[in-house]
């Protein structure tokens, strides 16, 4: 069976959610695999969040908001624009490949793009595989196997 | 200003201290001759016609001109006296000498009782009187034209007698020109009359049709010698009711509101670019907004249907879907074409003997009666033609001069047809306004691909926006017939209603707030609050939001490096938890 | 000297050592008058748009006094006093010899460009008279014979009037 | 009543931590007369069996300070969270893993090969390599084995307190143990679980003298590239500041001195993720709206982790670096 | 020089002035008035220079150039004080004998003395002249004593004393007051009392008010005013400063004629060197009161002398008069309330103030006080400027101080107030004339006045007799004169000068032009009188201004007193002074003596006769260019009515007898 991602997604309430609703009701296909979180505004994406839900298994993030211009809030999106790619750039030092985070601008009408943008991170993410962090957790059983092997205790 | 008694030719008559007796006269309906006076401009004083002699309290008697002698107490005007008809004739007798025999000079011969003027007449034609120079001056604030030399070598004429820059063209001096001396020659003037500009082609002044709403004249400041000038104002000085004001400027107002009704309609789609259809370039091929101004009384043609050369048509072709359900222009249906197309059909029908042809590629008969009208027009013999009209060309020379051939292919029939007609009728779509996406985001509120603003929810919220408050009504939303659109501005009507009768509007507590005990004032968050929610206290030396203000977009929490932002309702933790939840 | 600035600066030059005042209109025309020994056309535009006055105003007012030519005048200025002191001590038949001997008619410019001659009410000089000013030099006490010497006066001058 | 007993140790370490008890100066002396210090490897000689013979929770309060770097941190870690009743993670390597915690951005294998075979200076043809087990005549030797992974000491066990900083501040470690001494001898309640201790509840911003307004930030800079205005926030100057992200309590001395926070005394309260956090708010106050202006804007941020990170590597949401 | 903080200063200024004055030196006071300038003082003023260089006499003797002495017949003249030689008619070569003469060793260079016509006298003191006898120089008092290129000058000669006094001495109400009991009258020709003019223009509410000195001197054969201005700039200054003390005006304008530039020269000297000092400026004399005066040169219109046209000009427009029925003291110039005064009403000003109303009204009539400066000009001996006291006799002006009319021709009128104050007097003893001015009112029945010369000169009096004081042009006519020609003259020149804005002044002017003219040749008939007079009524009815209003004045006035004139080209086709070109034939008399000069003269070559022969015109050629006439001394060239040229011609060669033949037969009776 092949690898079916793990995704999330933080999407703007009033244009990518909503785009997303008109996908919905618009009957338009894309894959299932992402997961969606609904936010007030793509501004309200913390960076936070996508190194959580990375930590936390995901295989991919994408925050989806208003185009720019069109941002409910203003200039929200604007922010979610300027604290994207610092994310990107951080995941990326990380050593975890930054096609992991993805932005994409999607507004109430943009239903069918909606779909489209799903299906092709969906894709995307297929093709890197999954993000399988190391030693993420801390094993104690490990840990007492290693301080077995050593025979003992520390003088 | 104080009264004064004076009399005129023993008339009393008390008048404004300073005002003119000339203006006295003819309140008390003497006439007193003048030849450069105008109400409107200063009295000039030059041409001496109206002089009269006026006897102070004193018993000095003077010779003064009417125009501009001001009335003081008790003095008496006599204006007929042997001394001053006299003198009246001597000047009009040397200036007729000099100028051509011209009415205005006989008719004041007449007047004064010269059968001949003793040196006979001369050839100019211009007496001096200077209106033309001061109207340009004092009304049209052009001062294009002025008096050149002095003396007997004095004229009028534009600096170095050459057509001058400064002429605005507005005609002020041929118009108070009493010899005919001043006229206006061809110069790029207006070149149409319309009859709907009930005024002339010049008025500055007009209602700007004749079902105007409202039905008032305006001023066009395009013609209007005030807004080019500074000058005139004559119209405010002769409205007995002052309703004129020239201050009135285009302005934008603030309006503090608590809900927004969006009604901005929509727009015609222009059929120039389906060259197929030829409009612009063939005669007689309208659309459906022109030929509805056509059918109104009050329109161009008074109501008649007529072709460009003033005749009644023979037969006109209907076509529908001018740019809708087009893939090539907008692929949704305009909702309202059929019906109205119908409509023509029988206007035509009932106003002309003309052969009615609807092209239509379904008809949309839905509304109540509707289904009921179509059956009456198929009753009054309109040819109804399955078929979306494909292109419009001229007939050949076996057609009479002028005939459209409708081209298109009749799919109940199974064959293609060439309708030979007089006039064709492009039912065009309806689009959305080209600025709607501009209001939209004035409004916080979004467009559909078609341009159309988007409702809250299509079933649930078909008249509130993603912004409370606003809400749609009418074509601006989509496209919908009358009943609709009445009926969505009701619902809009009522939902703002609603809010305003409560007068109040409840948060749903959704808001930022900052820890007090958390926030370091470093004041990275100031800035990014669009609403300017975010204060900073200077004496606290923190930050601190203000609920009212704030949209709960939580750009904010999102942006607080100490973590001293919460987003109520999506608060961090909220999210963690929902990250969790979905990753788990 | 101001002959090389050209036009517009010259015309702006004396507009500005009045501030542009309305009221000094009559002295630029005159400063401007002096500069070009007459009124060019262009100069009065200028000055219409330096002293934001109409152009009309100021082509009435430079047509109306009788200081001004809107013709180029000739290189000599020949004034002929015309006051009553002159009159009446025969100046007309001075003015007609002039008008006969110059061939240019009185407020007129000869066609070569050399003189023009012109009327003046009274230059002052009416214990002189009748007097004629060739270039501003005063000649009095003239007799029609002598106008002969004049007019070789004229001929002969090398300079020019100073404009 | 018996004296309380004092517990000591340093793991994965610099010892800024030891000296910064030892820089409470007659502190010292009133901690050694309250308590009774029962294990300090660094100043008294202690054996690990010492501890071991205590009873568990016997050592009243026990202040471990080091990251967990190796199996032998690790049975220290477990070995004084059993005896003692109170543990505390003193200083940042304990709390959130700090410098010692950067060996998280490469690997344990990477950092073996440059210690014994590529540093310049090292000479090791035979490319000997540090055996955990080693049998040698005498006997059975065996060396503690470094982790790959660094880990807080929260993470490994179960901590009652934290008093970040690197090192804490003296007079930070005065009034802890002011107040620790407060409520031994006056049977005072002991704060929640989990509290941070010695520290504030703010940002380091709190402490800063300088003047802040609103922030736009066109360009970074960095501290070489700039003579900071004195007045001003360091931030608005261009220069990436942790001061907002990181808990205060250490006096901004740094700033004070015009060297921006470096964020050792780690996130504060409510902070996740002091990096990501930071990254954020840096990210929110960029002036602009051009994604390639952005791009070169953030990229006058070199070494986006060891900026953000540099402290708090293992604490972090990735704790480390994929490899 | 700094600025003078108090009248006191003034005074000490004016002290050290006086006493750095070397009783012992000698000051050459040349006339460098505009008639002395035009007859060569220039190359004069340059030989003393010379002399008194090249004889090392700089530090003792001064050349003064100063302004007009009055006496521009006998130009160039100067005065050689502390002597007070008078010398007349100079020339350069004759700088040498008055320098060695007069200055070294106190002789008088007889030669250059004014010779009395009547006694044959060389007169030695200006004072004895009668031109300077019978005038009274208070507006002139300085001119010919002060360089008015000098403050200094004028400081030193008492100027600017009378402003002091009104300054620090005098509330602005008191100096109305002053000028009002002066009774000083409007010397521009009207008449109006200054200061009933300064209240009403004191009491307008309105804010700012000007001063204006009309200095716009546009009728021919005046110069009073450039005479003023040229030689005494800071008379006019320091009145208009007291003006607008007194009126409460903190702006005035100098509106001078572009025909005067040295006028204007001199003004803006005057005005540089008063701001200098402080006495104009912002602070005057230290007292606070601010004040400055702008010069405005005119354009060139007769106009201008209008007062509504002159404030038209200042504000730079074309100089069309208004209707006068809102008065320039309350609306005037950007209609702000103006008190508009002439040249010679402002000098007068320091004047009153300095010596007192009471001293002023003590000169002249009973309704005119003070003095009236004249331009003396056209057939008269000594063409110049005078200053008379009110009162005085035109006979006294003109015979005893004018000195008659040259030559043997006969007087026959004078004209005053300039063109359209064009009034003529005549001297007439004719019954029929007199006759009708009795009926008139004119003069009391029986008056003892036989000859309108009598008149006094006094606003009133000639008023009375149909004649008007004017701004002071006094033009003589002799015999010589064609009155009809002298009508149609200023006729012609009103028409120059009519702005053209009301129909009677330019049509009217135009018409009675037309008929003049037709008059003057030949072409007149007699219902033009009558049609002369209707014009004239209307004019003066209903013309827009003075200008127009008294246009017809010269018409009128030679009417009345020449009709036998106008009747002569009408019915005789006969021009009496044989001026009209058209009606005049020029013949030469058997008196010719045939020296030919008449021949050499003539442009048409249209006399002929050869040398010592009598000398004839050819009719068909001539062109009437008078050029004969003028150029014969002896009388011999007659000019008869064209028609009997030919006739006296023919008698004339039946006398004619060569010269030689002449004086035989005169040997022998």
């Amino acid at each position: 069976m092949s690898f079916e991602p793990n995704l999330v997604g933080f999407l703007c309430n009033w244009c990518s959610y909503t785009g997303a609703d008109l996908a919905g009701t618009a009957r338009v296909k894309y894959p299932p695999n992402l997961k969606v979180i609904r936010v007030m505004c793509s501004g309200r994406v913390d960076p936070n969040f996508i190194l959580d839900a990375l930590a936390r298994g995901a295989d991919g993030v994408l925050v989806c908001g208003c185009h720019p211009g069109d941002c409910h809030y203003v200039e929200g999106n604007y922010k979610c624009q300027r604290r994207l790619p610092i994310t990107r750039m951080l995941v990326g030092e990380m050593g975890i490949d930054p096609r992991r985070v993805r932005l994409e601008w999607v507004s109430a009408s943009e239903g069918v793009r909606f779909g489209e943008v799903v299906s092709e991170f969906t894709e995307e993410i297929r093709s890197l595989g999954p993000l399988a962090l190391q030693e993420w957790a801390f094993d104690p059983a490990a840990a007492d196997a290693q301080l077995a092997h050593q025979g003992g205790e520390h003088a | 200003m104080p009264k004064v008694n004076i009399t005129v030719d023993g008339r009393p008559i008390e008048v404004e201290e300073g005002s003119y007796v000339l203006q006295a006269a003819e309140a008390l309906g003497i006439d007193i001759p003048t030849l450069c006076f105008f109400k409107y401009v200063k009295p000039y004083a030059a041409c001496r016609i109206c002089v009269v002699e006026a006897r102070d309290k004193r018993g000095r008697t003077r010779m003064v001109t009417a125009c501009n002698y001001p009335a003081s107490e008790g003095i008496e005007i006599l204006t007929r006296t042997p001394r001053v008809m006299a003198a009246r004739r001597l000047n009009l007798e040397m200036l007729m000498s000099r100028c051509a025999s011209m009415p205005v000079l006989t008719a004041l011969a007449g007047k004064l009782g010269i059968d001949q003027p003793r040196w006979g007449t001369g050839t100019d034609t211009c007496i001096l009187c200077g209106l033309c120079v001061r109207v340009c001056d004092e009304i049209v604030g052009a001062q294009a034209l002025g008096f050149a030399s002095r003396g007997i070598d004095r004229f009028v004429t534009t600096p170095f007698e050459v057509d001058s820059d400064a002429c605005i063209l507005c005609g002020a001096c041929a118009a108070l020109c009493p010899t005919g001396h001043i006229r206006m020659e061809e110069a790029g003037g207006r070149d149409v009359v319309h009859s709907e500009i009930t005024l002339g082609p010049n008025a500055a002044i007009a209602v700007p049709f004749r079902q105007a709403v409202p039905n008032a004249p305006r001023i066009d400041p395009d013609f209007c010698v005030h807004f080019r000038t500074g000058g005139c104002k004559v119209c405010a000085a002769v409205c007995p009711k002052e309703c004129i004001s020239h201050d009135d400027v285009e302005r934008f107002e603030d309006l503090e509101v608590g809900t927004v009704v969006l009604a901005t309609g929509y727009q015609d789609f222009d059929p120039t670019p389906m060259k197929q259809y030829g409009y612009g370039r063939l005669p007689n091929v309208i659309t459906s907004m022109e030929f509805e101004r056509m059918n109104n009384a009050a329109g161009s043609t008074g109501g008649k249907i007529l072709m460009e050369n003033g005749k009644e048509p023979g037969a006109i072709a209907i076509l529908h879907c001018i740019g809708s359900r087009d893939q090539n222009a907008h692929p949704y249906c305009s909702r309202v074409c059929c019906m109205y197309a119908l409509k023509f059909a029988h206007l035509v029908k009932e106003k002309t003997s003309a052969e009615v042809y609807q092209l239509y590629i379904d008809l949309r008969a839905f509304g109540k009666g509707y289904e009921e009208f179509f059956h009456r027009i198929l009753e009054e013999g309109v040819n109804v033609i399955r078929g979306k009209g494909a292109e419009i060309v001229r007939g050949g020379k076996e057609y009479p001069e002028g005939t459209l051939l409708v081209r298109c292919e009749d799919t109940l029939a199974a064959k293609f047809r060439e309708i030979p007609v007089d006039m064709v009728v492009l039912c065009t779509a309806l689009e959305a306004n080209h600025d709607a996406k501009d209001v939209a985001r004035r409004f916080g509120i979004s467009v559909g691909a078609d341009g159309w603003f988007i409702e809250r929810h299509p079933k649930l919220g078909p008249v509130s926006t993603t912004t409370d408050g606003v809400f749609l009504a009418g074509v601006c939303q989509s496209p919908k017939d009358i009943p609709d659109a009445v009926a969505q501005g009701s619902g809009a009507a009522a939902q703002a209603m609603s809010l305003m009768i409560r007068g109040e509007v409840e948060m749903d507590g959704a808001y930022a707030v900052i820890d007090d005990e958390v926030c370091s004032g470093c004041r990275l968050c100031n800035d990014l609050c669009p609403y300017s929610a975010i204060g900073f206290d200077e004496t606290k030396k923190t930050s601190s939001v203000n609920p009212a203000l704030c949209k709960a977009c939580g750009t904010c929490a999102a942006g607080c490096p100490s973590g001293a932002i919460r987003a109520l309702h999506f608060a961090d933790e909220q999210i963690y938890a929902e990250i969790e939840g979905i990753l788990s | 000297m101001s002959q090389n600035t050209p036009m517009p600066e010259r015309v702006d030059q004396i507009v500005a050592s009045y501030q542009a005042r309305s009221t000094a209109l009559i002295m630029v025309l005159q400063e401007v008058q002096q500069e070009y020994s007459y009124l060019p056309p262009e100069a009065l535009q200028r000055i219409s748009e330096r002293m934001d006055l109409a152009l009309s105003q100021i082509y009435g007012v430079a047509t109306f006094y009788k200081a001004f030519s809107l013709e180029p005048r000739g290189k000599h200025l020949v004034s002929v006093c015309t006051g009553t002191a002159c009159h009446v001590r025969n100046s007309q038949s001075i003015l007609e010899r002039l008008e006969r001997d110059l061939h240019v008619e009185r407020g007129q410019t000869s066609t070569d460009r050399e003189v023009t001659l012109e009327t003046v009410n009274c230059v002052g000089a009416c214990a002189l008279g009748p007097v004629v000013l060739i270039d501003g030099k005063h000649y009095g006490h003239l007799t029609v014979g002598e106008v002969e010497k004049l007019v070789e006066v004229i001929r002969q001058c090398p300079c020019s009037v100073q404009h | 009543m018996p004296k309380p007993k004092l517990g000591l140790y340093w793991a994965a370490s610099c010892g800024g931590c030891e000296i910064a008890v030892l820089d409470t100066e007659l502190k010292v002396l009133e901690i050694a007369d309250f308590f009774d210090i029962v294990f300090w490897p660094c100043a008294m000689d202690f054996k690990y069996d010492d501890v071991r013979a205590l009873a568990d929770g016997e050592i009243t309060l026990t202040l471990f300070n080091g990251a967990i770097r190796s199996s032998e941190n690790y049975e220290m870690a477990k070995l004084l969270r059993a005896k003692s009743t109170v543990l505390c993670a003193f200083g940042s390597c304990a709390a959130d893993g700090c410098i010692p915690g950067l060996a998280n951005f490469t690997s344990l294998e990477a950092i073996t090969r440059y210690v014994y075979d590529d540093s310049p200076s090292t000479v090791n043809p035979e490319h000997v390599r540090p055996q955990p087990v080693w049998d040698v005549p005498e006997g059975t030797l065996r060396l503690p084995q470094l982790w790959n992974t660094v880990r807080t000491l929260t993470q490994v066990v179960d901590v009652d307190y934290v008093i970040p900083g690197c090192p804490p501040q003296p007079d930070q470690i005065k009034a802890v143990v002011d107040a620790v001494v407060d409520i031994l001898k006056n049977g005072k309640p002991l704060p929640p679980k989990g509290t941070v201790l010695g520290a504030n509840p703010r940002a380091c911003c709190e402490e800063c003298p300088r003047k802040r307004d609103v922030k736009k930030i066109r360009a970074f800079v960095r501290p070489h590239e700039l003579i900071p205005d004195p007045e001003i926030c360091l931030l608005e100057q261009g220069l990436i500041c942790m001061g907002p992200a990181t808990r205060g309590g250490c006096g901004a001395k740094c700033v004070k001195a015009g060297v921006p926070c470096r964020g050792c005394y780690g996130p504060p309260t409510g902070v996740h993720d002091q990096g990501a956090k930071m990254a954020s708010a840096i990210g929110g106050v960029i002036d602009s709206t051009d994604p390639e202006e952005i791009e070169r804007i953030i990229a006058g941020i070199p070494d986006l982790v060891g900026t953000f990170y540099r402290f708090s590597l293992p604490g972090s949401t990735l704790r480390r670096r994929q490899v | 020089m700094r600025p003078i903080a108090s009248p006191k200063e003034l005074n000490d200024l004016r002290g050290r002035l006086r006493a750095a004055h070397d009783p012992n030196h000698t000051w050459v006071q040349l006339c460098a008035g505009t008639g002395c300038l035009a007859c060569g003082c220039e190359p004069v003023a340059d030989a003393f220079r010379q002399k008194i260089r090249g004889e090392g006499l700089e530090e003792i003797v001064h050349l003064k150039l100063t302004g007009c002495h009055g006496f521009c017949e006998r130009g160039p003249l100067a005065v050689i004080q502390p002597q007070g030689v008078f010398y007349q008619r100079i020339t350069p070569d004759d700088v040498e004998s008055i320098v060695d003469q007069t200055i070294k060793h106190g002789k008088v260079v007889t030669k250059l003395l004014y010779r009395d016509p009547a006694t044959k006298t060389r007169i030695e003191k200006a004072e004895d002249i009668p031109f300077y006898k019978k005038q009274v120089r208070l507006v002139l008092r300085s001119n010919g004593h002060i360089d008015p290129k000098s403050i200094e000058d004028y400081i030193a000669f008492g100027g600017y004393s009378g402003l002091a006094k009104a300054l620090t001495t005098m509330e602005p109400e008191r100096i109305v007051d002053e000028i009002k009991r002066s009774r000083l009258r409007g010397r521009g020709g009207g008449g109006f009392p200054t200061g009933v003019k300064w209240e009403t223009c004191r009491k307008s509410k309105e804010e700012p008010k000007y001063v204006i000195c009309n200095a716009d001197e546009g009728d021919p054969g005046a110069f009073m005013d450039r005479s003023v201005l040229e030689g005494n700039p800071h008379s006019v200054i320091e009145g208009m400063i007291i003006g607008a003390y007194a009126i409460g005006s903190h702006e005035g304008y100098v509106y001078v004629r572009h025909e005067y530039p040295l006028a204007v020269k001199h003004l803006n000297i005057a005005l540089g060197q008063a701001r200098e000092l402080g006495l104009l400026g912002p602070n005057i004399l230290g007292t606070g009161f601010a004040f400055d005066i702008g010069v405005s040169r005119g354009g060139g219109a007769f106009v201008c002398g209008e007062s509504t046209a002159l404030m038209a000009s200042l504000e730079g427009k074309v100089g069309e008069p208004r209707a006068k029925y809102v008065h320039t003291v309350e609306h005037g110039l950007w209609d702000k309330p103006s008190n508009l005064n002439n040249v010679e009403t402002w000098a007068n000003v320091p004047l009153i103030l300095e010596h007192g109303a009471d001293w002023f009204a003590s000169i002249g009539t009973e309704g005119s006080k003070g003095t009236k400066v004249f331009a003396l000009t056209g057939k008269i001996c000594n063409t110049g400027l005078v200053e008379v006291p009110m009162g005085i006799t035109l006979r006294e002006i003109l015979h005893e101080i004018g000195g008659g009319v040259p030559g043997k021709k006969k007087f026959k009128a004078v004209q005053t107030g300039g063109p359209s104050g064009g009034t003529l007097i005549v001297e007439t003893r004719d019954a029929k004339i007199m006759h009708s001015m009795e009926e008139a009112g004119e003069i009391a029945p029986g008056d003892a006045v036989t000859s309108l010369l009598d008149l006094p000169v006094d606003f009133d009096e000639l008023t009375k007799a149909g004649s008007m004081m004017g701004s002071g042009g006094m033009i003589v006519m002799d015999q010589d004169s064609c009155m009809v020609d002298v009508a149609r003259y200023f006729i012609h020149f009103l028409i120059e000068e009519s702005c053209g804005k009301c129909l009677p002044c330019r049509e009217g002017l135009r018409k009675l032009h037309e008929i003049l003219e037709r008059i003057t040749k030949g072409g007149g008939t007699p219902e033009d009188i009558q049609t002369l007079q209707e014009i004239s009524d209307t004019l003066i009815d209903t013309s827009l201004c003075q200008l127009g209003g008294s246009a017809p004045n010269p018409v009128l006035s030679t009417l009345r007193y020449f009709r036998d004139e106008y009747d002569a080209h009408i019915r005789d086709k006969r021009c009496p002074a044989g001026v009209c070109k058209d009606l005049v034939g020029y013949a030469i008399t058997a008196d010719c003596v045939g020296d030919a000069k008449c021949a050499k003269v003539c442009p048409t070559e249209a006399i002929t006769g050869g040398p010592r022969n009598l000398q004839v015109i050819d009719q068909s050629k001539c062109i009437q260019c008078d050029a004969c006439y003028q150029v014969c001394t002896f009388n011999a060239i007659v000019r008869v009515k064209r028609d009997r040229a030919a006739e006296v011609q023919v008698a004339a060669r039946q006398a004619w007898k060569p010269v030689k033949e002449r004086t035989q037969a005169e040997a022998r009776a």
